[in-house]
């Protein structure tokens, strides 16, 4: 029964994608999704499907964690889906984006559920290249750059990742996340793991590629990249690093390190950009440096780790929620304009992404704040930056959200339905025992949430034009001269051929010889005397 | 006259007989010609299903025919041989369905087809060789099979293309057989055992073995197309798609990557091999091979030339494989000459439809070819995505078994940075022309190439072939753990190599 | 005191050297077919030497030798005719 | 029964005569007398493979003063390759000639150097073997000048005047050798020949005379011109047959006769000059600008092949071992004659097609020609000396041979040689692959195609696969067997 469960969740895209080949509708996005959403809340956690004869034999299940990111992810995914059917389509980007849209989600599916490292793999290639298509969805000249520089970060994140594979599993000798915890991991193994999951959590120096994806790609691709496709790299950590594998303390302030750079880095850039969408981008780096710094901390302590990393998974699936839910919600704008029901759903989610009272952020931020309670000093003060930060972020994006002007352009309703369902759900966040707090956790972040709003109108009033400085993925366009630059400088050398068709050329004959035969006569003579010479010397 | 001593021969009779007979027909003949062709590549696929049955239960399958005293030509079936015999003969068969679409109403029919099948004759005996004597033998006649074929269009590149062709392949030949007979001389006929021979005699000088290796390497390598030997490769290119295709995939650069598994394995033996430290050498050979390889692949234009390149990285994966001491390498090098030969056909297939139907011959010619040729791409992309090693297609297993022997054995971590960076360039390569294929636009007109009126993108014997075999190429790497897949045969070989 | 047999040989060898000096360095054709069969000439000699070398022991000279020489002699007469065929086609060829 | 002997002499002579008399019949009488003598080699050869040599005094004379006829498998093999390339190249040349009157000219001068050449593969006796040389000689010179051009005019006479003198050398060395020992019967000598000076001397004579007929470098000045302006099928037997017999004599002198006499210094410079050969004839092979010129460059390379044999034979010990190559030399010397034989026949066509034989306008011809091209790439390949062709297996043993016996100096002549040939030959077939229309329209013409098509199947397939009766027949006693079903 759990078996066929699983399977289900595993095949509906593959089916989807069937039915889209043969009818080509686009609701086949829902198609594929509904049932995954079913599923997920329906299988028992603990349920299995191994399929020995596929690919080099694979193993899924579905453990707490995993059911966790398969909710949400799915939830995501489906409203993802219905606004992406619904909403008008670009004709160039017809079929490719759906067909493209459920690999990925295939991809992602088959990484939550895989028990063993190769299906992870698999899964988490297959949504990261599958994901390309998404991001060039609309073959502007921005988002094919934008493709490019992803495709490339991608690459290279998958490579790290196989490498760190294949160590693993030599060491361990075994292909299951399971037998990882018994060993020490080599370091090599460790430093590639960052390397590959970093990219897609956007580490600061490995998030170049996020930026431009974000506001070049297609709305509804950016709501699931920014979504369940970001977390997945912080689900490989949690499957690859297990806290009580040996070897990993050290690695703990590593990462607390980045953490704590990629929060720093997100908002101050942040702060500076001027579209909406890029707000948002440089928020999920300053949040996925957050839980980067905070997965160090587990991992710096075992002790402590399980709580804390069962908060900080709670944590990530609110954000994954909220994320997607502001990017959906910006599609809308970008297409409505400032419609007063969307700026005030738009403004809930930010009060519960920066953990306002009475939302499920303040929630998770709570159950965070009691689980690094204990020795974890650091970390406390990089969550109350990171309230701030992130307050201030919103309010830079809300502000935006209401000097930009844009012409509203006729759409249907559907996407809208659709988003205004997500929601509450994304308020609400991840139903954690609803208490009503009303402490200082809560309400500092809102006051430097409405303070900084102030403070950005003053400013502008005061010195108009200031706040609008500022571009999105300034580095990049750097690299990319660079890398384009190189490109154009490889060599283009032909082989050459020379000492060979030297032997080869056409050659001319040598005359006949003629005359006497006073040469010959005289060689054979010499020959003669050679061969008597030969003959009687040895005697 | 059992069928165990005969079947080999009939194996090699299978394509030989029908050849010949070809060479006789006549021009316009085309249904008695195809017939011919369809019937011997058939008949050869049963008897190869028979083979890979009985070896599998450990039957034995060899013919013996004495050339001059104490020279024997033999053709023995070991699991080895039946990885690379039951290849060539799959991909014959679609090759040759492809070639009779591809040359419909173009001159010398008969010679083509003839030459065809001696090539493939060639291959077969290779795999089936029992010594190296009968190696080095099918060697030579493989370079005297493929020669008319380079040489088919007459044009004078082609020519010239030929001339570079025979002139690196017979100079190989050459070092093989100095080689082989040096190695006779000193250690009698030299059938190849499982495990290797010179290992157990140890009276031979290390070093004279140490420069036979390098003899009989050099001599191999020119067809497997081992950097500095490899200039021939790019220059073959003139010849049409399904010579490219059968040249690249299957017959000579397998013939040269197959030949050094059998002397690492059958004749020096991998451990012996290990022991005399030639195997460093051969892998850094390779090694070399591989980056230098995909290097040049980027910086080609010309999309045969590029797949070319491609096919000089691609192939020394299976040296690479081989050079690695330890079962799970050997898996990884074995496998690879089966997917490597699956995956690159389809390339080289697609390649010639878009040439046949599009006169697109370069990448920066393909933008929008996917929405033209929908099918076709498919099947590229496919198999350009195995190439780079993405799962699930069969390129991943290789490139997976052979990271995890070099990790495994902790001496050949450097094998790690090699595989990663080859698949970078891999990707480097080929995915700006799956880019350009899917969402490039489209021209107005297209360069030149046959209309061809119909439902079908392209004359449906050039679209299926290419759809078959990405579809195999996807299958072998989906269903790599299930029985029969070449996964399995690998692990078989690997198993009885290091008799474990 | 050398014998007659010493003497003929030698003079053989003498007439053998002469005409193939003159074999090779003649550039024309008549010139090289007379030298030729002097040369000839000088190995006959040589043959008829030999013929007599054993006379001590038995009292009839050698006939083997002999056959050998008369063999001999046609054999050289039927090439110098041919080589004379030869020259003359040749000489027409030139002609013409 | 041995009288057998005496047919491969007689018959082709009975032919020759008759044909001289009766001109119009000459085709007639001349095939006739071919199959004849082919069907009385096969038996002769069997008769050698049942029990391991014939002989046969003419006239009941004994040994020593009558005509002494010896066949073993050495000259038995060759008798069998002369009987079978004359039958072909006789049934190549009733359609190259194609006025009877040529046709008449031709048949009594070729079956005389038949006779001559099968009389003296078989004589045992030092001064037949004399006579028969200078017989085959004059015949051959006869048969180059049958062209009559220019050309073919002078080479034939300074063929005639070289021949000649080689002839003389090789007489003084026999009457030395008599003089020395009193008898000329090889047999005999055998027994009797001891190292002294005269021995010496004597060998160097004939030697030396020897190796001008057989065009061994620098002694080949002579046989390009010759060989290459005269006539297709003249110019096959002369590649394929006349060199060999003068080859086959210096064979028998050295390993049957004078092999105490010899020493390793002699062999050595024998096995240079070889080496020079491979060499220098392979280079301008490759450099020559006609096809029958190739082929006759070729056939000075592969001479130099056989010579390369002879310091490895008698290097190596007497048993096993030295049978193996034996065989592998007679091998060689069999697949030569077949390929370049088929070759010259080849060139002979495209020749009488094209009006020229200009190998870069030779362009068109696998069109043309599809059997001829096949014919020259088969041949081409035996020339090589790639498999199936006799000459792999030959050089394989060869190259065995050297390496235990530590002659590594040969190897790398070999290779060379080997690449060369290959470099010539697919100098050939890429032109006739190319394209133009250098050869004119495709007929139907198997009368002129099958004969060269045959001796080249013969060099390749048959002598390659079935080398292993080649063995049997010239080494006693040596088990080959065949496909061991």
């Amino acid at each position: 029964m759990n078996e066929i469960a699983l399977s289900l969740v595993l095949l509906s895209p593959f089916v989807a994608i069937a039915v889209l080949l043969a009818t080509s509708t686009r609701w086949c996005l829902v198609l594929a999704t509904a049932p995954v959403l079913a599923a997920a809340l329906m299988v028992p956690v603990g349920s299995t499907l191994e399929l020995g004869w596929l690919l080099l034999g694979v193993h899924f299940t579905l453990d707490a964690t995993g059911q966790l990111f398969l909710v949400f992810s799915s939830l995501v995914w489906l409203v993802a889906g219905i606004y992406a059917a619904a909403s008008p389509a670009d004709p160039r980007a017809r079929q490719g984006f759906e067909l493209l849209f459920l690999l990925t989600l295939a991809g992602n599916l088959i990484l939550i559920l895989a028990a063993d490292m190769v299906t992870f793999y698999v899964g988490f290639a297959l949504m990261g290249l599958a994901g390309y298509g998404m991001v060039i969805g609309r073959r502007s000249q921005r988002a094919r750059r934008a493709g490019h520089i992803y495709i490339a970060f991608t690459l290279v994140g998958e490579l790290a990742l196989f490498s760190a594979l294949l160590i693993l599993v030599a060491a361990a000798d075994s292909r299951l996340f399971a037998d990882l915890s018994g060993i020490t991991l080599p370091p090599v193994a460790v430093g590639l793991l960052l390397l590959g999951f970093g990219i897609k959590v956007a580490l600061p120096g490995l998030h170049l590629w996020l930026p431009s994806a974000y506001t070049a790609a297609p709305i509804v691709a950016v709501a699931v990249l920014s979504g369940p496709m970001m977390k997945a790299g912080l689900l490989g950590w949690l499957r690859f690093l297990p806290a009580e594998a040996d070897g990993l303390m050290e690695w703990g302030p590593v990462l607390m390190l980045l953490g704590a750079a990629g929060l720093v880095l997100g908002v101050w850039l942040g702060l500076v950009q001027r579209e909406p969408r890029a707000v948002l981008a440089y928020s999920s780096i300053a949040k996925m440096g957050l839980i980067t710094a905070l997965f160090g901390g587990a991992l710096k302590s075992p002790a402590e780790a399980a709580p804390v990393a069962a908060a900080l998974v709670l944590f990530a699936m609110h954000h994954l929620l909220v994320k997607s839910a502001l990017f959906l919600g910006v599609g809308e704008w970008e297409k409505r304009g400032r419609a007063r029901w969307l700026m005030a759903g738009l403004g809930l989610l930010a009060l519960t992404m920066i953990g306002a009272p009475l939302t499920g952020g303040a929630l998770v931020k709570q159950g965070l704040g009691t689980a690094i309670a204990g020795d974890f000093g650091v970390l406390s003060a990089l969550l109350t930056l990171s309230a701030i930060g992130t307050a201030l972020l919103m309010a830079r994006f809300m502000w935006l959200l209401t000097r930009k002007v844009v012409r509203p352009t006729l759409t249907d309703s559907i996407p809208a339905a659709a988003w205004l369902v997500l929601l509450p759900v994304a308020f609400l966040g991840p139903f954690t025992p609803f208490v009503i707090t009303l402490e200082v956790a809560g309400m500092l972040p809102l006051g430097v949430f409405l303070l900084g709003l102030a403070g950005m109108s003053w400013l502008n009033a005061r010195w108009p034009g200031l706040w609008a400085r500022g571009r999105s993925g300034d580095a990049l366009t750097a690299l990319n001269r660079v890398l384009q630059h190189a490109r154009r400088r490889l060599p283009t050398p032909q082989i050459q051929y020379g000492r060979l068709q030297v032997a080869l050329i056409r050659p001319e004959t040598l005359p006949a010889p003629q005359g006497t035969l006073a040469g010959p006569g005289l060689l054979w003579l010499a020959l003669f005397l050679g061969l008597l010479a030969a003959t009687l010397l040895p005697h | 006259m059992s069928l165990s001593n005969s079947l080999p021969l009939l194996i090699l009779l299978s394509s030989l007989l029908p050849g010949l007979a070809i060479f006789l027909l006549r021009e316009e003949s085309f249904r008695l010609r195809t017939a011919l062709n369809l019937f011997g590549a058939s008949v050869k696929l049963i008897l190869v299903g028979v083979m890979i049955w009985g070896v599998f239960h450990e039957q034995v399958y060899e013919t013996r025919w004495t050339l001059a005293p104490g020279l024997d030509l033999v053709l023995h079936a070991d699991a080895l041989s039946v990885l690379f015999v039951s290849l060539s003969t799959l991909l014959w068969l679609v090759t040759t369905v492809y070639a009779i679409g591809y040359l419909e109403d173009s001159p010398h029919r008969s010679r083509f087809f003839g030459f065809f099948s001696l090539c493939v004759t060639a291959t077969v005996g290779l795999a089936l060789a029992g010594n190296l004597f009968t190696f080095v033998v099918f060697y030579e006649f493989l370079t005297l099979a493929t020669y008319p074929l380079v040489a088919h269009k007459g044009t004078p590149e082609a020519i010239r293309g030929a001339r570079i062709y025979l002139a690196y392949t017979l100079a190989g030949g050459m070092a093989l057989l100095i080689g082989a007979v040096w190695l006779r001389t000193l250690a009698g006929p030299l059938d190849f055992v499982q495990g290797g021979i010179l290992g157990g005699m140890d009276h031979l000088d290390p070093w004279t073995l140490r420069w036979i290796f390098l003899l009989l390497i050099v001599g191999l390598g020119v067809k497997a197309a081992l950097v500095p030997l490899h200039g021939w490769l790019p220059q073959a290119m003139v010849a049409p798609a399904p010579v490219s295709a059968l040249l690249h995939a299957v017959a000579v650069v397998k013939a040269g990557a197959f030949g050094i598994v059998r002397v690492v394995y059958d004749v020096y033996g991998v451990e012996f091999a290990a022991s005399l430290g030639v195997l460093a050498l051969l892998g850094a050979a390779a090694a070399v091979t591989i980056i230098y390889g995909s290097v040049k692949a980027l910086s080609q234009d010309n999309l045969k030339k590029r797949l070319a390149y491609s096919t000089v990285s691609q192939v020394s994966y299976i040296a690479l494989g081989t050079a690695i001491l330890g079962p799970l390498a050997t898996v990884g090098g074995m496998v690879h000459l089966v997917h490597q030969g699956v995956m690159k056909i389809t390339l080289f297939f697609a390649a010639g439809n878009y040439a046949e139907a599009l006169g697109v011959h370069r990448v920066s010619e393909m933008d929008g070819v996917g929405r033209r040729m929908p099918g076709t791409t498919l099947a590229f992309t496919i198999g350009a995505l195995g190439m780079i090693g993405i799962p699930p297609v069969a390129g991943f297993v290789s490139k997976w078994y052979l990271g995890l022997g070099a990790a495994e054995s902790g001496a050949a971590l450097w094998v790690l940075p090699v595989l990663v960076g080859s698949s970078l360039l891999n990707a480097a390569y080929f995915l700006p022309i799956l880019y350009r294929a899917w969402f490039g636009q489209p021209p107005a007109k297209w360069p030149g190439g046959h209309t061809h009126a119909g439902r079908w993108e392209i004359n449906q014997a050039l679209l299926w072939p290419p759809l078959l075999t990405a579809g195999l190429a996807l299958a072998a790497g989906l269903f790599a753990a299930a029985p029969y897949s070449p996964l399995e045969w690998a692990r078989l070989i690997a198993e009885r190599e290091y008799s474990l | 005191m050398l014998s007659a047999e010493i003497i003929y040989g030698l003079t053989g060898v003498g007439l053998f050297t002469l005409g193939l000096r003159a074999t090779l360095l003649q550039a024309s054709l008549l010139a090289r077919i007379l030298a030729i069969n002097v040369c000839g000439a000088g190995v006959f000699l040589m043959f008829v030497s030999i013929a007599y070398q054993g006379l001590a022991q038995m009292q009839v000279p050698d006939p083997v030798p002999h056959a050998l020489v008369l063999t001999g002699i046609v054999v050289a007469v039927s090439a110098t005719a041919l080589a004379l065929a030869l020259g003359r086609r040749l000489r027409e060829s030139k002609d013409e | 029964m041995n009288n057998l002997l005496a047919l491969p002499v007689v018959l082709p002579l009975l032919g020759s005569l008759l044909a001289l008399v009766w001109p119009r019949r000459a085709d007639w009488a001349g095939l006739g007398a071919s199959v004849a003598a082919f069907v009385a080699a096969g038996h002769i050869g069997a008769e050698v493979m049942r029990n391991a040599t014939l002989e046969l005094a003419v006239g009941g004379w004994a040994p020593g003063l009558g005509i002494a006829l010896r066949a073993d498998g050495l000259s038995a093999s060759l008798l069998l390759m002369s009987t079978l390339v004359a039958l072909a190249a006789g049934l190549y040349a009733t359609t190259y000639f194609a006025e009877a009157q040529k046709r008449a000219d031709f048949w009594p001068l070729w079956l005389l150097m038949i006779t001559a050449l099968h009389a003296l593969l078989l004589s045992g006796d030092l001064f037949n073997i004399y006579v028969t040389l200078e017989l085959l000689g004059l015949a051959a010179v006869a048969l180059a000048a049958l062209g009559g051009s220019r050309a073919a005019l002078q080479a034939a006479v300074r063929y005639l005047t070289v021949g000649l003198l080689g002839s003389l050398a090789f007489l003084t060395g026999v009457g030395l050798i008599y003089a020395g020992y009193g008898t000329l019967d090889m047999v005999m000598l055998a027994g009797r020949v001891d190292a002294e000076p005269a021995t010496w001397v004597a060998l160097a004579l004939m030697t030396a005379g020897l190796l001008i007929k057989s065009a061994l470098f620098p002694m080949h000045f002579w046989l390009p011109s010759a060989h290459a302006n005269a006539p297709a099928p003249v110019s096959a037997a002369l590649s394929a047959l006349v060199v060999k017999a003068a080859f086959y004599l210096v064979l028998r002198l050295w390993l049957d006769v004078f092999d105490v006499a010899l020493s390793q210094a002699s062999a050595g410079l024998l096995g240079l000059l070889g080496a020079s050969a491979v060499i220098w004839g392979s280079w301008q092979a490759y450099r020559a600008e006609r096809l029958k010129l190739l082929a006759a460059y070729s056939t000075v390379a592969q001479i130099g092949y056989l010579f390369l044999f002879i310091p490895v034979l008698l290097a190596t010990e007497p048993g096993e071992a030295r049978d193996l190559l034996f065989g592998a030399l007679v091998l060689f010397a069999l697949t030569h004659g077949f390929s370049k034989s088929a070759f010259f026949l080849g060139a002979g066509v495209i020749l009488h097609r094209a009006g020229h034989d200009r190998i870069a306008e030779l362009g068109g011809t696998s069109r043309a020609l599809p059997v001829t091209t096949f014919v020259l790439a088969l041949a081409g390949i035996a020339l090589i000396g790639l498999p199936p062709s006799g000459t792999f297996l030959a050089k394989w043993q060869l190259m065995t041979s050297a390496i235990a016996a530590g002659q590594w100096l040969w190897i790398p002549v070999i290779a060379i040689g080997t690449l060369l040939a290959g470099a010539y030959v697919f100098r050939v077939l890429g032109h006739a692959f190319g394209p133009g229309e250098g050869v004119g329209p495709s007929l139907a013409w198997a009368r002129a195609e099958l004969p060269a098509l045959l001796l080249a199947l013969v060099a390749t397939a048959v002598l390659g696969l079935g080398a292993a009766q080649v063995w049997t027949m010239v080494v006693p006693g040596s088990n080959a067997e065949g496909v061991s079903l």
